[in-house]
């Protein structure tokens, strides 16, 4: 339903909504938009302390630095407690089935380049049923912006393993603990040839709104890892990355064009070793020079790759932020002008030469 | 069916001719040929003068003639193409041995421009098929087989393909090579390598023989063409977008036979198509019902197992009451079955094939041209009743082809989306809020104030809100069915001229050919009295059908499954519908109609 | 029903109970309550002797009690669960506030070990629940509520829980929330946001409320235990693994309610299961099926979307002829529908829900112990026919609970495998040759001189080559239809005990009960003749059914679907059976039955 | 059907039978097999001068080496001209349907060590509709050869453009040229963590056998790319690394623990130039010490996937061989062995107790 009422149990320890940082780009005339602009009046579900309320207050909060009416806007979101997202967004939206979400938002984005369609699934959407959709959607370049909630666990269907949940997790359906390796849904990404790769944490509301900036202004498909808490079946998952006191030390911020340092102090620092690998190292060892400056506009994806792959899973150091952002051209775009065009002037002239096309004879 | 074989003189046609004709009878069909060879002994190569042909018209019916006009010509160059192309029915096939057409041999020939560049070739089915390199590359290796002897061959691998078109047993010509030159084992060996090599060339690249049998009826005046179902669909298509206004997104995964009207639909960007070829079945009917939410014309087809993929997703479609027309063109199964062979056994599952109550219309076209029309019919139906439609045509009616008495499109009325343009109740807007038809508002992203998120959960009636609660579903469940039920279509029409027929012969979709064919048959030589009718309508059915089958006495169903459709007439009536089942891979002929009618209607 | 509340003097539960009673009664059922606290006024908290419970008994028929055994048992701490588990009916259901299982209220409550830990609560339903953080962080940041009043709302937060297991409106005890707290607005809104979080909570984790309603048979002697349909399911399987000595290899998707069946099945190693969550449901039917080659007992089970995807699966495994189980745990649909609520409307889907003419045969359970058997049939249907098997149950057998005679497993009869260890025609094996049930051997890898492929194209019957031949297809086709029609299903048993019924209640799947219980009241108190009967084999049909169809002069039919198996008897039978349709997502009940039998022979 | 008939057409052109290597590994005491004993009685059916002719027989000619009896081989394929393989080996096989091979390999596999599996793919079956089954097969490491055949078109259903085809392709389905961006496959197999990725090229008779031995060797799942071609559809999309004159220039052979050189005389070679980043060099100028030694054992798969995106298409020089092979369980392996043990030993008894678990009462 349409409305601004904004009926959700709001304010759940994320910060209050009005502090988001305002952007500077370019917004309409018409009256500035806010966060209420795109809360819907529909009671927000999720468990009580769920990563998913500080998601879905950044992106509300995010979303008026578009400049675009939510009437423009279309969510388009799978099956799964990520999946309810679409419901507390006051713009389009289509809650699909499982795994299927790519490919609903493929049609929407393909026919209407006019609109922002953004995909939000789960670990268990996007990359258990849904892993071939979403690496057609990125190697395609699809202009969506598709966030991945992963909290490393199915939370709708009651806490069995996901393709991201590390080896050995005991869950309702691994008794005996899972045997299978998971998925680094940022390298995996990457190996689908995605132009933008990104990473980011729920309660960090600045970095998300970094992320969702840079993800927005990307030309194409733009894929970003939501590291997402699921506390009442998967809880600190990634507390490394997350709780206070431990974030400080393990967030390794990847920024385009800057030296890669992270620590309280950034005394510690990303380097290319002996033999050409990457290194986590200590600033003052290495020296300054040593440093890997990052370069996210790089076409060739091997860095990011490697990157991706310095932390295998998310317990100590780990890489957050832009790994990958480059051009190359958005899928359907060009045709969807054409087309828009065309049809304006289509009647049943060009009907009747259709038709009439090839070979015909007449009987009198 | 007639076949025209043509070739050089010295390329082997009489006899790849009259061993495919042997091939032929040997199944039954009745038959005449037509061996027709140069006057001259031996006339230069690769002239017109050169020409040899054989004709051969086969079917299940008596055979007065070898055939007017080819249906198939065989073309070993193209002298063979351009002494024989004039005789090919329009919109005939045309299968070329691609190696033949060299500079040298169309200057030979008298070509002026290469006929597979320029528009000779328009309007027919054309396969090109380097059939020379094939069998000299499938003869490689044989002891004392030079690779000109092998070249020479290449009538055998023409003949191999085209026995594997028309379904002839491989058994016999391989006997006939081995004991035909069992004195020379490398020629020997060469044939039935290039044989082999024809006939899984055709397998392999699921070429499809294009068979249609109707007696004519006399043409009413107007302009014509000849279509085939894949091209009459794809018109249909490009019509209801056109009319709509919506433009046409088009998204299928490839699959024998379907894939043809992707490859059709694909050149007509400049008729406002976009396709896209998806990852998979289940893709394809996502992006098509994303671009119906989108405020599109979103189509997808398939044939059989693309189906069953798809089914998850039309469920979802039902639930969001969107637009959707899903086209399959069905195919024999069960499973991979036989990709390029015809069957009807898709009804079922078209009406049942989902998870829950998930009604949905169901059209079948009944003839080539009539695809067309159908395709018309589902995107109105659609786009008004605001829910998927599927529509069963299949592997016969896609390829086979008839003249086509072209409609006036003007006289094709517009199919109006009715966008949602404003709040529906005082200021608030419901997307589950319905008009008298109960079909709800289609509201596209971009509308101001019309925002609103549909999906599969339960939805309250009216507000569309997530609903759990027990009254609702039942009555949302009541009312998808209500809704189905309600879409008019035309009453059930009759073909009854004596007005005193006791037989009713009943059909669905590309029977329709059969049928008539043989009621105007036993009519006319038996002065047998039968009725005849054909359901375009699935679902719902026509509201008088229960009425006239229960206005004669018997009722006579072929259908190409297992008897699908009686199935549903028995449920539904209660009538004592017989069935006639079919499920061959062939249509259905009109001889077996005839044999149906005259075993009810003869004592 | 009975459900209990029970937690400290301070918690609320008389509050919580009575609330609840309320909105029970609204919904029209009938009910009996027992208000059960403290002697002392206010008794140490956390200790045995403080704790208060509230009792509600309710039913769709008339209750006389407030229960014996209460079925669901809410306890808020350990005292709670100390001084209520002994009457919870065996197999019942218990919701525990984790949060109060602290070490120092379980000393206080008398435990020597935790109760979650050890062993005191196996044989129940546990839903583990931290209600007082969840209502903690539900009312986070309402103005003036301390997290130590906020705690005190968590009664609400069971009221919201148990409220969305039965289906309870929200709005009475929301509006009534904010009636009671008028003039504290903070206690309200914190009362508020307990009561939805708990409600929201039973929606997010799909939590299913257990209600099962059959008036119990004299229980013949013998040993019992309680279970519900999920673990007898998974016990069938398990003993069905055993019993061929096949080993039970089961892959799955999670998907409500199916996914209890992996959870159940992946704790049984030690008994030779071998469980697989796949990537999909297409990836699991295909992983059973590959390893049914293999040589094992293959078996998938999911819910209503999950059957959709893995319809084109079945049909290779209808192809390929190997013996594969698949269970599909019906929800209410169509799409995502209401996951935790009953239906049983993928009958059709089952029957006919794939492409081409692939049939098999359809088994449902009648009751939760049913399971077992079913399962087992199942099983046997599928190893000894070769064929794959879909067995239907649905969301209400799989949640409710019955006492189960428990069988002498040694007279289970074995399921023998029988596969191929030879040649079968001179030196050659032939994959598809068959036995007098039409079944092909079933020859395993590793198996030498057995060596053969089989896929999804039309197979050469007997040889089992790819082949194209029409009369093959035709063949084969019917064939496959023949092999399931021969499946023996012993016949329809009718309970007619007067003998001179007019009215027959004909059943399938988790009816059973509602109809058993209806009859026997009708006969008992309104002393009305009625006759009863139970599909268990829903494809083929037992060989009488029409007889027995057509000697009642009607014949009403309930399902929790429009219509479905009516649709199987009208076409099958041409008898004018009668529907009793429900599709709200709850379980047909025992007066739906009563009210149709009385409408129908009242007069 | 069973047998040893070889009544295949022969001998295309891709060398006689009995030339290929013979393997020193160890053979069963039996009499040793030959590639008849893997070649079915079915005549094989692919276009005459179709690359999976020669891959069949170095398929065929390979298997003795392994040292298994064919009985306890099992093929197993999806939908495409590729599909048909498993017709023509004379093991047990399934042909299942489009794009779920590795699923039912899957099920073959983890209840039955006691067979060697295979897959045989097409770029379409495997990486198109397929594409999820094969991701999660390569992370969990089932033990599987997986033989990909890729002709960068779809063959079967007559050219349509695949998931590989580079941008642009005209195919049947893409009239105006496909605007989809392709997958590099081995990269795509990297991403998706898998233990063993290879590539070679369908006519290289030795350097397949090398690979398939290498494939056969690992534990756990195996994925070789082959370069197959499509003389029909898309002939020559592999010349530069396949027609005799051009390979010579174009093939980097990667092999364990050497350096990468390639050129007629190993005149070229790959370095890692500034900034990190591998590049082509000439060996006289970049000098022999500054070639990369290849390194398919190291754990961290970057190295690899740098390798894969030396050449984003096979045009130029683009490396084949054994890009990564490291160890990590074996997915369901443990399992099955303890199960089969257990299995054994199981009967009334068992299932009586597992009945009488939990709490039970009588009555009588
Ligand atoms: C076809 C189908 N299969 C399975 C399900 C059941 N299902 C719903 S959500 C889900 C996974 C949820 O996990 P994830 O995607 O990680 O989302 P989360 O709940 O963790 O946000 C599953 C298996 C379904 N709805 N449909
Ligand atoms: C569900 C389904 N969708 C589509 C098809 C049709 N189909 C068969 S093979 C194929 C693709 C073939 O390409 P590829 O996998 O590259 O194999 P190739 O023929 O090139 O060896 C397709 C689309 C099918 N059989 N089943
Ligand atoms: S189950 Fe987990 S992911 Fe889902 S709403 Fe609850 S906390 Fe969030
Ligand atoms: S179509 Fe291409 S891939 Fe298929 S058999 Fe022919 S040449 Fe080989
Ligand atoms: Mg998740
Ligand atoms: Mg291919």
């Amino acid at each position: 339903m349409s409305g601004n009422g904004n009926g959700h149990v709001d304010g759940l320890g994320f910060g209050q909504p009005g502090e988001e940082a305002v952007s500077e780009t370019a917004v309409p005339a018409v009256a500035p938009l806010t966060k209420a602009d795109f809360s819907s009046d529909q009671e927000t579900r999720w468990c009580p302390g769920c990563g998913d309320y500080a998601i879905l207050a950044s992106v509300q909060s995010f979303m008026p630095e578009l400049g675009i009416p939510p009437d423009r806007i279309v969510f388009v979101t799978g099956i799964g407690c990520a999946g309810r997202f679409v419901y507390y967004m006051d713009t389009y939206g289509m809650h699909g089935i499982h795994g299927r979400a790519p490919a609903l938002a493929t049609g929407v984005a393909t026919s209407r380049p006019d609109l922002s369609v953004w995909v939000v699934s789960g670990d268990g959407d996007a990359l258990s049923i849904g892993g071939n959709h979403l690496i057609h959607a990125l190697r395609r370049n699809v202009p969506l912006k598709i966030l991945l909630f992963n909290n490393q666990i199915y939370g709708l269907t009651k806490g069995q393993y996901s393709p991201t949940s590390e080896e050995g997790k005991v869950t309702k359906s691994t008794p005996f603990g899972s045997q299978d390796h998971p998925f680094n849904p940022v390298s995996l990404a990457l190996g689908a040839e995605a132009t933008f790769v990104a990473r980011t944490v729920d309660t960090d509301k600045a970095h998300m709104a970094e992320t969702l900036r840079a993800a927005a202004a990307h030309r194409g498909a733009a894929f970003v890892e939501i590291y997402q808490n699921c506390n009442v079946f998967n809880d600190g998952a990634f507390d490394a990355v997350r709780a206070k006191g431990r974030r400080e030390l393990n967030q390794i911020r990847l920024e385009h064009g800057k030296q890669v340092r992270f620590g309280p102090e950034g005394e510690r620092g990303v380097a290319r070793g002996e033999g050409g690998r990457l290194e986590l190292v200590d600033v003052a060892e290495a020296g300054e020079d040593a440093l890997l400056v990052h370069d996210a506009h790089r076409l060739e994806p091997s860095l990011a790759f490697e990157l991706s792959h310095l932390a295998a899973r998310p317990t100590g150091p780990t890489p957050i932020g832009v790994f990958r952002d480059v051009q190359r051209p958005v899928y359907g775009e060009e045709l969807a002008l054409e087309l828009e065009e065309t049809r304006a002037s289509l009647g049943t002239e060009e009907l009747d030469r259709l038709l009439h096309s090839g070979e015909t004879w007449t009987v009198s | 069916m007639v076949v025209r074989f043509a070739g050089d003189s010295g390329d082997g046609m009489q006899l790849t001719g009259s061993r495919f004709t042997d091939a032929t009878a040997m199944v039954g069909n009745d038959l005449a040929t037509l061996p027709d060879f140069p006057a001259e002994i031996r006339a230069p190569a690769g002239t017109p003068h050169g020409v040899s042909a054989f004709q051969i018209h086969f079917a299940s019916r008596d055979i007065l003639t070898p055939g007017d006009h080819p249906n198939v010509l065989v073309a070993m160059n193209p002298a063979a193409l351009i002494t024989n192309l004039g005789t090919v029915e329009k919109g005939g096939t045309v299968i070329l041995n691609e190696d033949g057409f060299t500079q040298h041999n169309l200057r030979k020939a008298g070509y002026d421009s290469d006929p597979l560049e320029d528009d000779t070739l328009d309007g027919y089915q054309v396969f090109r098929v380097p059939m020379t390199t094939m069998t000299v590359r499938a003869t490689e290796g044989i002891e004392g087989v030079t690779s000109r002897d092998a070249a020479r061959s290449k009538n055998l691998f023409a003949l191999g393909l085209v026995s594997f078109m028309y379904g002839r047993p491989t058994e016999p010509s391989i006997a006939w090579i081995e004991k035909k030159f069992d004195d020379r084992p490398a020629v020997r060996d060469a044939n039935l390598a290039a044989f082999r090599a024809g006939y899984n060339f055709g397998e392999t690249a699921e070429l499809i023989a294009v068979t249609y049998e109707v007696e004519p009826a006399p043409a009413p005046p107007g302009t014509y063409r000849n279509v085939n179902g894949t091209q009459a669909l794809a018109f249909g298509l490009i019509a209801a977008g056109i009319k709509s206004g919506l433009g046409l997104f088009y998204a299928s995964y490839p699959i024998t036979p379907a894939s043809e009207v992707l490859h059709a639909l694909s050149r007509y960007r400049r008729l406002g198509v976009r396709t896209i070829q998806a990852e998979d079945e289940i893709a394809a009917v996502n992006m098509a019902l994303g671009a119906a939410f989108a405020g599109q014309l979103g189509v997808t087809a398939t044939s059989g197992p693309g189906m069953d993929l798809k089914s998850e997703t039309i469920g979802l479609a039902v639930a969001m009451e969107l637009p959707l027309v899903v086209i399959d063109v069905q195919r024999a199964g069960p499973s991979t079955g036989m990709p390029t062979k015809t069957e009807a056994a898709d009804l079922l599952a078209a009406l049942y094939g989902r998870h829950g109550e998930s009604p949905l219309p169901v059209v079948a076209p009944s003839t080539p041209s009539d695809c067309f029309h159908a395709a018309i019919e589902a995107a109105r139906i659609a786009v008004h009743h605001r829910t998927p439609v599927i529509l069963l045509s299949d592997t016969f009616l896609a390829n086979s082809s008839e003249p086509w008495l072209l409609p006036d499109v003007s006289t094709l009325p517009d199919i109006d989306p009715g966008f949602a343009t404003g709040p529906n109740q005082d200021d608030a807007f419901l997307p589950y809020l319905r008009d008298d038809s109960l079909a709800r508002p289609w509201a596209v992203p971009g509308t101001p104030g019309l925002r609103h998120r549909i999906g599969g959960l339960e939805k309250e009636d009216g507000t569309g809100n997530i609903s759990y609660q027990p009254e609702n579903h039942d009555h949302m469940t009541r009312l998808r069915a209500e809704r189905i039920a309600r879409v008019e279509v035309p009453a059930l029409e009759v073909d009854d001229p004596e007005g005193d027929a006791q037989l009713l012969v009943l059909g669905w979709g590309s029977s329709y050919g059969a049928i008539q064919g043989a009621a105007r048959r036993v009519r006319r030589e038996q002065g047998v009295s039968v009725a005849t009718a054909h359901l375009r309508h699935l679902n719902p059915l026509p509201a008088n059908v229960g009425e006239v089958l229960r206005s004669y006495e018997r009722v006579l169903v072929p259908e190409m499954n297992m008897g699908q459709l009686v199935r549903i007439l028995r449920a539904e009536y209660l009538v004592d519908c017989e069935s006639f089942t079919k499920v061959d891979g062939l249509p259905i002929f009109t001889r077996d109609v005839i044999a149906e009618i005259l075993a009810r209607v003869g004592e």
